[in-house]
């Protein structure tokens, strides 16, 4: 009778291991060279000719909703200042995060670019200070703050003064392209 | 000059406003700069012309005064670059220009020092004196005196070197520069500097007081007020917080960080150097303006003092040939310090409120702004009294590892700011420096980020951050009149006799600054943190006030 | 005839054990009261403490199979220096589960498993007291276990060690949902064993065959006691902290977040305060085992029965008072430390004690060389020598180089190993024939005893070596050059030889089912209780109720052994009797077989599973439980009038 | 059966080695020696007591027995009583003796670092050593990582702090280890007795690469020491030839300087490892590997493959800036 019971668990197993086992895989191993963000992850909304908007960089995927992903990147938004400008999200000399509003984009790709190649009011290019890891990272961090990645893969809070209301419990925002109000 | 005069006293003389008649004050005419960031410079009015200078992009506006509703001549539109937003700290503001024979000298924010033309327009000169890649902005109202244009960069949480540039007025060459940190050549401390107190006399202090190379991130930028003493030909300034806000990773006193420098106008040597808060540990720059008065003694004789309500909550009175200090009491709510040693100058900590690394430290009085932020205050010669807009706001303060990667926040601190104790955040405080001690108090709910102009006539105009003009009686503080103005105020208010001769009174309204930050840089209020913790104490601002960039004038029926 | 017309006959006519019903006739019906319903859901609802004991210790020694696997691939791992067979990640995975799944899935449920098979044996009752609390308590154990191996089948294994260590398991370095699994399977296997050891105290209290007073109770009985007031007193204690973390992870909440006065210690000093008392937990019904087979080998009662006793109950309450000696490294006072070495030597004076009663006990009596008798003799040798290398660990300067190295490795294997798994083999030995009715072959036993004996030296005592040679704990891989290859190698040489061991056992184990021979009732002539009755027993363990008079029941009344009638046949019942002296006091209706525990375990895995994903999971997850709950304890029939008992 | 003897004489002889409880060099560790060798004596004498009273237990020829056999199964001889109490006796005088022992040894070690006149802040990170060498002139503080420089004799003060998880600062031939708690102080003290070369590791389980977090410790003469001290208070050394140029732009202002501190040059990250006199140490990421341009090499162009999962991350570097970054890390001695 007990020797029924472990396949019939296995099997559900099996079912269960293929929809949960890439959320906490951890890459460690960089890219070497060669490999660029797409610059075709443009903030437009607008395409001439009824044309789809381009494709998610396929690598997006690695990133999107990966447990160590988002760990490493809350790491690096403390590291590389990311807090000193934008804080936890409810921004300061640099926008607000966690709010809707995203002049240049939400998409993880659209936030790696911006992270990538800079902004022209005031957000710093990192291309050359960061490794394309470490932005899609960053990336990755920074969809957490408006709630977009997946509940089970953020961390409720880091060890640090208390701030926003644990990420975990953070509703997710919808993502609306803003006017550029300010010059 | 946005003080008014070199001793910085904001008082106006015109005496036709009076607290019997300012009850039907109206508004004369009104002219928007069509910007939307902190307004804080004070438009200057110079033979029938009256220059409104807007906060970013920085355009200067000429008004003629003498044709109804006052149209504008020209406008000068200086194009500073967009980036310097992003090193900004405190909001892309501008504190004013200098109008000095027929010039007006003022900073972009991108820094660029410019002399334009009064009365066409076009720009002299313009020299580049900071650098934004290393984090270096130019927010400050510069001082032109004997000849030369004293300028000083902000940029204190960018991890900079702080610096005060003197140009010359008619070129804009570079004549001295005197950096905050440093060997003492850099400082430009030679033989004749003599410190009032022992501890900030030695040589190279500026290098022995901090770690290895630490000078060189160290902060003590001179974005605040500048006062100038004709006679003794000094210039009197105050240097701003060393860097990072993490205290433990920059051991030392940090020497002349947080102080108030004496310089030779001439040739930028240092006379004297007083340093309010050595190892300061919760970023009380010292950069508040210095109102150059004579103080009685008790013994009976007048000593040429300075008067400076600094943002670490001390009202220091100070002999200003030497720097000796006469008093330092608070005036504000204080638990951070334990009071000022008058025998050796040295500010007293309370060590339990230091801040260590990974464990927060609650309940610190005053908080980063200090107990009065850079808004300066007015002296009125008529009542001798000093008239201060400040602030009642706490933190808690938790401090971590800082990482310098320049032109990035070098900050290593998390705070949340809340209402001090009674649960106002701003305090109007009238205060008597001969007396030393508190003559009438207005509480507001709102943080006072406006300076105060006093007038001949006995009254005193302050704004509030959700658009409230408000004049006061200069002796009893009582409420006469007050006007809601379309955005918060942070500008100063200043008082003119127009062509017709009448007293005008002139504000800008428009609400950003650090405090403000929330509403002119449409922060989120979710997160305490965010504007270096300020939104944390500011979370009602966004339903009190919009943003706005307009200078209202009243005046008098006819 | 149903339940409700029985309950309406008058006394008189209700059928009774007696006299005039005994016999095959009575065991005929007795059976069929005792029965389980049929089919796999009267398997599910089995409430028969035999068949969860069975379960309970089967379940944990596929357990200790497992863990065992993942300690050879460890030991693989560590062979040689700066080897690569698995990376550093997957290593952490193992070592965490590897010591998790020993300590929380194996160690305590094992002992409690052999408790609750042996308790009402022994003690000559029917079932235990809470029948149905003790199907709950396996099936949430099982489930807990499933959880934490499923996890690592889907690569979300725990990786923060079986300590877990906040920050390091807090919510910004424990990354994902590792640290909650974990946290979440300490839930479930605290309240099985909370069930369990309620249980068990209640049975042990109340049941004991009239007679039989404390004074005359077998000592595995008084070490089943000691545990369970054990458990009772240190599983919540890691209950709080496990849901300090939980909540820290999920909702961030600030216990252990060190900038905001929250403090990483808060949890060392809860875990530890649960930690050290649990690896008594394990040790002391080891000591019952030996106490028992001593006592049967060596053909004599157990020399000085209260000293015994003594020590246990000395060494049960001395356990909750060392538990900083896990943190002398952490920077607490000096005054403070001196205080628990002193506490820490102190806890083994009464352990001392034992052992000299044991061998006076041999010295005594005849000790015939027999399996259980070897593997108590192995006991001795290998859990001295690691009784004393705790002595050492014990002085705080010693602690200070010796915390956190191999030489602890090594100290607490030859404890748990020397001091736990041993006597339980011989245990499982001694009661083998009991449980199944065939006896375990000598040879086989002998050899796999042998082989685990000197595999065991050979394989943990080296690490005191590499711990002296600086290897710290929990390392992947170290690097050569340091003297730490040889006592690794050999380690790792060892430790194939144990396993190997354990597997000749498990072989001899099931071999014996069948082919092993026949079993008296009472194949090795031993003294307790549970001889008594035919092996395997009855559904109903004693078809009269046994009177005890002395401490050895069976060598003294043998076959003329008195019992006690009147107890109903047609419904179960059992015979309370008072703490002190066991008098006869009152007739207990023992639960009907259901179904309901086995769902109310289901509802809680559903509430605490998802309990890990959102807090809301608590709330909504709480009505089902509350459901089955209710459904479990809906009386069935009405409660029967109180009688006298006529013995 | 002599566990004890060979237990003793296997953990004499294999004392040599960098990283060995029993090394004795420093002043705590010669009394761990000191008072390990009591409690082995102490130990082996009782385990000896009772290996053989087992032994005879179990084997003896035996005439009347009390079993049940002779239905005497009850009784005990008389002389069970008074062997219990002196074996009670026994323990109780050698546990007692061993916690007055180790009491005293707790008293002289706390003795030994109750004046330190050197004093140094050890922040462990996860998976290196942040070491500053504390002094009263701000200026003249020293920041290294991964190496301590200590001279003999000296007592040295080690402030211990943490900026994430719970590590242990363990030197095991000088001193036992003392936990670095993120939100505490802790400290330890070490009194190096004889010169030499020793390595350390981190004793507490802190994350993925706990097994590489070593540190190199140097003992040596108080000349040398200052001879040290002084070189580390240099800025880093400027480039050299035209290689050391490349390495030396790329590295202040490429990915490197986003973490890494070089004094004396724009690169002032302070989350990483201070590079400012790296090639002085002996060994790369922590221990992780020796130093030579073989291992320096293989470091730069992939740290995850040697410190899989570490904070560093494979830049990708093209061969030429390999080249210069090795050229230029190897000039700062």
């Amino acid at each position: 009778m007990s020797l029924r019971c472990p396949n019939s668990v296995l099997a559900l197993a099996m079912i269960a291991a293929l929809c949960s086992c890439d959320r906490e895989e951890r890459q460690t191993r960089g890219k070497p060279l060669g490999e660029t963000i797409p610059t075709v992850a443009s903030p437009d909304t607008i395409f001439p000719g009824r044309a789809t908007p381009p494709p998610l960089d396929p690598r997006a995927a690695q990133y999107e909703g990966n447990a160590s992903a988002i760990a490493e990147g809350q790491r690096l938004y403390n590291w590389m200042n990311c807090a000193g400008c934008h804080f936890h999200g409810g921004g300061g000399m640099g926008v607000a995060l966690m709010d809707d509003k995203w002049r240049y984009g939400g998409r993880i790709d659209q936030i790696a670019a911006s992270i990538l190649e800079g902004r022209p009011n005031g957000m710093p290019a990192w291309r050359g200070k960061l490794t394309e890891q470490q932005i899609w990272q960053l990336a990755a961090y920074v969809r957490t703050l408006s709630g977009q990645e997946r509940k089970d893969a953020v961390s409720a809070r880091a060890d640090e003064v208390s701030n926003t209301p644990p990420q975990t419990q953070t509703k997710r925002e919808p993502l609306r392209p803003a006017d550029s109000d300010q010059q | 000059m946005p003080g008014k005069d070199y001793a910085s006293t904001r008082f106006s003389g015109l005496r036709q406003l009076t607290p019997q008649n300012v009850g039907d004050l109206q508004v004369a005419f009104t002219f928007s700069t069509g910007t939307t960031e902190g307004f804080e410079a004070p438009p200057l009015v110079v033979n029938k012309t009256m220059y409104v200078i807007a906060p970013w992009p920085n355009n200067v506006f000429a008004l003629d005064l003498t044709k109804p509703g006052a149209p504008a001549k020209w406008t000068y539109e200086p194009k500073p670059a967009a980036a310097a937003k992003g090193v900004a700290c405190c909001g892309p503001v501008n504190r004013g220009a200098f109008y000095s024979d027929g010039r007006l000298f003022l900073n972009l924010l991108d820094g660029n020092t410019v002399a334009v033309d009064a009365n066409s327009g076009k720009e002299l000169w313009r020299t580049k004196v900071a650098d934004i890649n290393k984090g270096e902005t130019l927010t400050m109202a510069p001082l032109v005196a004997d000849g030369k244009v004293l300028v000083g960069n902000s940029g204190g949480e960018m991890g900079v070197r702080g610096w005060l540039t003197a140009l010359d007025a008619t070129s804009g060459k570079l004549a001295w520069r005197a950096y905050s940190t440093g060997p003492d050549k850099d400082a430009l401390i030679g033989s004749d500097y003599r410190a009032p107190y022992p501890q900030d006399q030695g040589n190279d202090l500026g290098v022995r007081s901090w770690g290895p190379d630490q000078w060189k991130i160290g902060g003590g930028t001179v974005w605040g007020w500048l006062s100038y003493d004709p006679e003794l030909k000094l210039v009197y300034y105050g240097t701003g917080n060393p860097g990072p806000w993490n205290a433990e990773q920059r051991p030392g006193d940090n020497k002349w960080t947080a102080g108030i420098f004496a310089r030779d106008v001439a040739t930028g040597h240092a006379r004297w150097f007083h340093q309010s808060t050595p190892h300061d540990l919760f970023d009380h720059d010292d950069i508040n303006e210095s109102i150059l008065v004579d103080w009685p003694a008790p013994n009976g004789q007048r000593i040429p003092a300075l008067i400076r309500p600094s943002r670490n909550g001390y009202l220091y009175i100070q002999d200003r040939r030497n720097g000796r200090i006469l008093s330092a009491d608070p005036y504000g709510y204080i638990n951070a310090y334990n009071g000022v040693d008058l025998k050796t100058g040295r500010i007293i900590p309370v060590p339990e409120k230091e801040p260590k690394e990974g464990r927060v430290v609650r309940n610190i009085c005053p908080g980063p702004p200090g107990a009065k932020d850079w808004n300066p205050s007015a002296f009125s010669p008529v009542t001798g009294l000093v008239y201060i807009p400040h602030l009642n706001i706490c933190m808690d303060m938790g401090i971590k590892n800082a990482n310098y990667i320049p032109g990035t926040p070098f900050v290593g601190a998390d705070v949340k700011m809340y209402p001090g104790p009674g649960g106002n955040r701003g305090v109007f405080t009238a205060w008597d420096p001969v007396a030393r001690r508190k003559v009438f108090e207005i509480k507001e709910d709102l943080p006072l980020w406006s300076p105060a102009l006093a007038t001949g006539g006995g009254l005193v105009f302050y704004g509030t951050m959700d658009g409230w003009f408000k004049a006061i009686d200069a002796r009893s503080g009582k409420l006469l009149w007050q006007f809601k103005t379309g955005s918060g105020i942070i500008g100063q208010p200043i008082s003119y006799r127009g062509p017709d001769g009448r007293q005008y009174i002139a504000v800008p309204s428009g609400v950003g600054g650090w405090a403000g930050a929330i509403v002119s840089a449409d922060l989120d209020e979710r997160d305490p943190t965010a504007a270096l913790g300020f939104v944390n104490a500011m979370k009602d601002l966004k339903k009190r006030t919009t943003k706005g960039g307009t200078v209202y004038v009243f005046a008098l029926p006819k | 005839m149903t339940p409700a017309e029985r309950a309406k006959q008058p006394p008189a006519k209700v059928p009774r054990d007696g006299p005039k019903l005994t016999g095959p006739k009575l065991e005929e019906k007795l059976a069929e009261t005792w029965s389980n319903p049929p089919g796999f859901i009267g398997w599910l609802s089995s409430v028969d403490h035999k068949d969860i004991g069975r379960r309970y210790v089967i379940t944990a020694l596929i357990f200790l199979a497992l863990a065992g696997a993942l300690a050879v691939v460890m030991r693989l791992q560590l062979s040689k220096p700066d080897n690569d067979l698995i990376g550093a990640a997957r290593y952490n995975e193992i070592f965490t589960m590897h010591g998790t799944t020993m300590m929380f899935l194996f160690a305590v449920p094992v002992m409690q498993g052999m408790q609750i098979y042996l308790t009402p044996l022994m003690i000559g009752t029917r079932s235990n007291a809470f029948p149905r609390l003790n199907a709950f308590s396996y099936w949430t154990y099982l489930a807990g276990g499933c959880l934490l191996w499923v996890a690592f089948i889907l690569n979300i294994a725990p990786d923060i060690g079986w300590f877990a260590y906040p920050p390091l398991s807090g919510p910004q370095f424990g990354v994902g949902k590792r640290a909650d699994i974990w946290a979440q399977m300490v839930t479930f296997t605290e309240v099985a064993a909370l069930a369990a050891a309620v249980s068990l105290t209640a049975t042990i209290l109340k049941q004991r065959a009239p007679g039989m007073s404390l004074a005359r109770m077998p000592i595995f009985v008084w070490a089943t006691l000691v545990t369970s007031l054990m458990v009772i007193f240190s599983m919540p204690s890691v209950a709080l902290a496990s849901s300090l973390l939980l909540s820290d992870r999920l909702v961030g909440t600030h216990f252990y977040n060190p900038a905001e006065n929250g403090d990483a210690l808060l949890w060392q000093h809860l875990f530890w305060f649960f930690g050290h008392p649990e690896v008594y937990i394990i040790f002391l019904p080891a000591t019952g085992f030996v106490s028992e087979i001593v006592a049967t080998f060596s053909r004599r009662t157990i020399v000085m029965y209260p000293i015994v006793v003594m020590s246990l109950v000395a060494t049960g309450i001395l356990a909750f008072g060392l538990w900083v000696h896990h943190m002398f490294a952490t920077g607490l006072p000096r005054i403070g430390y001196s205080f628990y070495t002193a506490a820490s030597m102190s806890v083994s004076i009464p352990t001392g004690l034992q052992i000299f009663c044991w061998i006076a006990t041999l010295w005594e009596g005849r000790p015939r060389l027999q399996v259980p008798l070897l593997y108590v003799i192995g006991f001795i040798f290998t859990f001295v020598i690691g009784g004393l290398t705790g002595v050492i660990i014990a002085a705080v300067p010693l602690d200070l180089q010796l915390h956190d190295t191999y030489f602890i490795v090594a100290h607490f294997h030859y404890v748990l190993i020397g001091g736990a798994v041993f006597p339980l083999l011989g245990a499982i030995t001694y009661w083998y024939p009991k449980a199944t009715g065939r006896m375990m072959s000598e040879t086989l036993g002998k050899v796999s005893f042998w082989m685990i004996f000197l595999g065991f030296q050979l394989a943990f005592f080296p690490m005191h070596i590499a711990g002296i040679n600086g290897m710290p704990r929990r390392v992947y891989s170290y690097p050569a050059g340091m003297g730490l290859e040889l006592p690794n190698l050999l380690s790792s040489i060892g430790s194939m030889v144990v396993a190997v061991a354990v597997l000749l056992f498990v072989i001899n184990m099931v071999v014996s089912l069948r082919g092993g021979l026949k079993a008296a009732p009472n194949p090795w002539g031993a003294p307790s209780l549970e001889w008594a009755t035919s092996c395997p027993p009855p559904k109903y363990n004693f078809p009269h109720i046994p009177v005890v008079d002395s401490r050895t029941p069976l060598w003294d009344a043998g076959e003329k052994m008195s019992v006690v009638h009147g107890l109903r046949v047609e419904e179960r019942e059992l015979l309370l009797t008072t703490v002190m002296h066991a008098k006869p006091d009152l007739r207990e209706p023992s639960a009907e077989p259901s179904i309901w525990p086995f769902i109310a375990t289901l509802a809680t895995t559903v509430m605490f599973v998802s309990s890990i994903f959102s807090p809301w999971a608590v709330v909504i997850g709480a009505m089902p439980v509350i459901i089955a709950l209710t459904a479990w304890f809906w009386p069935k029939s009405p409660a029967p009038e109180r009688e006298p008992v006529i013995s | 059966m002599q566990r004890g003897g060979a237990y003793l004489s296997l953990c004499v002889t294999s004392c040599a080695g960098v990283q060995n409880a029993f090394g004795g060099q420093g002043a705590e560790d010669a009394n761990f020696v000191r008072l390990f060798a009591v409690f082995m004596v102490v130990c082996t004498v009782m385990y000896l007591i009772v290996s053989a009273a087992l032994v005879i237990a179990v084997w003896r020829r035996r005439q009347a027995t009390l079993t049940i056999e002779d239905r005497k199964h009850h009784e005990t001889s008389a002389a069970t009583r008074p062997a219990l109490i002196v074996w009670t006796v026994l323990i109780a005088v050698g546990l007692v003796g061993l916690t007055i022992a180790s009491f005293f040894t707790d008293r002289s070690n706390a003795a030994n670092g109750s004046k330190p006149r050197l004093s140094l802040t050890v922040t462990a990170n996860q998976w290196w050593w942040d070491v500053e060498y504390n002094s009263p002139d701000a200026s003249k503080i020293v920041r290294t990582a991964n190496e301590i420089h200590l001279p003999v004799g000296v007592p040295a003060q080690v402030t211990l702090k943490s900026n994430d998880v719970i590590h242990s600062f363990w030197i095991p031939n000088l001193a036992g280890k003392q936990d670095l708690i993120p939100g505490r102080v802790t400290d330890a003290q070490l009194l190096p007795r004889k010169t030499g070369l020793f390595r350390g590791q981190c004793a507490e389980f802190c994350g993925v690469q706990h097994a590489q977090m070593a540190l190199d410790v140097t003992v040596e003469s108080k000349a040398a020491f200052d001879r040290w001290y002084a070189a580390q208070l240099q800025p880093g050394r400027p480039p050299a030839n035209p290689l050391q140029l490349a390495g030396y732009r790329y590295v202040t202002t490429r990915e490197c300087s986003s973490c890494h501190n070089i004094s004396g040059t724009p690169a002032g990250g302070h989350v990483a490892p201070d590079l400012t006199h790296f090639a002085s140490r002996r060994s790369i990421a922590a221990g992780a590997l020796p130093m030579n341009r073989g291992n320096l090499y293989g470091w730069v162009a992939d740290p995850q493959s040697q410190k899989p999962g570490n904070h560093m991350p494979t830049v990708g570097l093209a061969a030429n800036d390999l080249h210069a970054i090795v050229a230029y890390l190897e000039a700062l001695k």
